[in-house]
């Protein structure tokens, strides 16, 4: 899953992907290979947050199990 | 305790008035409202289902833990909010003012930078999103 | 920036609607009720006319000159009151949280402990004064 | 004029006063002396709070000048 200006760049909401990745980064890496659009979304990592099933986690977390995994920026609530 | 995240508006005073009337004492709020600085026309609040109401209902459980408190809630609303209109409150109730303070603002500086909100301000040369600010995550270390 | 001191209840929902829709970005609010713990009938605040409105002017004059307030008000009543019913309020809005927040909570120290009420506690075994407290005079050597 | 326990130790909201007393400390000695509720009212200074012309000071403030004097325990506002 995508938001904010990360969803904007990639032009998805949500998508299944099927990975063998083993890191949240390894998923990364794969999908920045795959199109420019996530290579640009992706292009500098300290500017994005990432959840794992909701739980907001950190690049190297593995994806074992893992059902959804989102990207976006920093929250701006409140 | 109560988490409530909606896209309809709502209103602070009512809530207000109904922690009130339950007498704990000390009732704190706050309240989020659009402001209509430069000529902002309004703005969009995108958000995370399911992740929202679950991080929200983890911070007003820790702010349980660490203070004594008899009742609070957050109200956050998303999608299309006009200038002037309410964003979102925080409402903690407690026997004393300290602790109503303190949670309030813990809620606060945790809303702020962990709670998956974006807003996208709407203006006359197109949107923007709004970026976070440094001194927000600043903010969570002192808790 | 409002000061009164009044005999008659008030609304603290009706005051928070009114500066939420002045767009101020962040409202403050803090309400004091009076509390019906033990067997507690009511309260009843005995105050210094003139003296009290002299007294919180000054320290809203205060805080307005150490935060950046849009607006600022502090409601206190006077007299017989009753379990569950408001005390005081306090009011601060700014652009910002954090100056909101501070300044809610320099003017509730203030009036805690500088502003001339003095609360008498009504019970089925007769009436008492509340006694000060020592964290409220110390809460004023933060500011 | 006297608020809270210190005008019920009293016995009146207020009164009018002609002294010499120089200082707040004075007047509380002369009162002091004048009647018993009065010493039992001041006994403890400490327990105390003043104001002249309705500013909050010291017991060692001058009276010289003074219109209104205050005699009330700590406030409880809030």
């Amino acid at each position: 899953m995508y938001f904010a200006w990360v969803r904007e760049r990639i032009g998805v909401p949500r998508e299944e992907v099927e990975t063998g990745a083993a890191t949240v980064a390894d998923l990364v890496v794969e999908l920045s290979a795959r199109e420019k659009r996530y290579a640009l979304a992706f292009s500098d990592l300290a500017a994005l947050r990432v959840a794992v099933d909701q739980t907001l986690t950190t690049f190297d977390a593995p994806l074992a199990g893992a059902r959804e995994v989102a990207f976006f920026p920093p929250m701006t609530g409140g | 305790m109560q988490v409530i995240v909606q896209e309809a508006p709502f209103d602070p005073g009512e809530i207000l008035t109904r922690f009130a009337a339950a007498g704990a004492g000390a009732v704190v709020t706050f309240t989020g409202v659009v402001r209509g600085e430069g000529h902002l026309s309004g703005m969009l609040i995108e958000h995370y289902p399911g992740m929202t109401e679950r991080a929200i209902g983890a911070m007003v459980e820790d702010a349980s833990a660490r203070w004594n408190l008899t009742d609070a809630l957050v109200i956050h609303r998303y999608g299309p909010l006009a200038v002037g209109e309410a964003i979102m409150m925080v409402v903690t109730a407690s026997a004393h003012r300290a602790a109503a303070f303190e949670a309030a603002e813990f809620l606060m500086d945790y809303l702020k930078s962990r709670a998956p909100f974006w807003k996208k301000e709407l203006g006359p040369d197109g949107s923007t999103w709004v970026a976070s600010k440094d001194e927000d995550e600043a903010a969570l270390r002192r808790w």
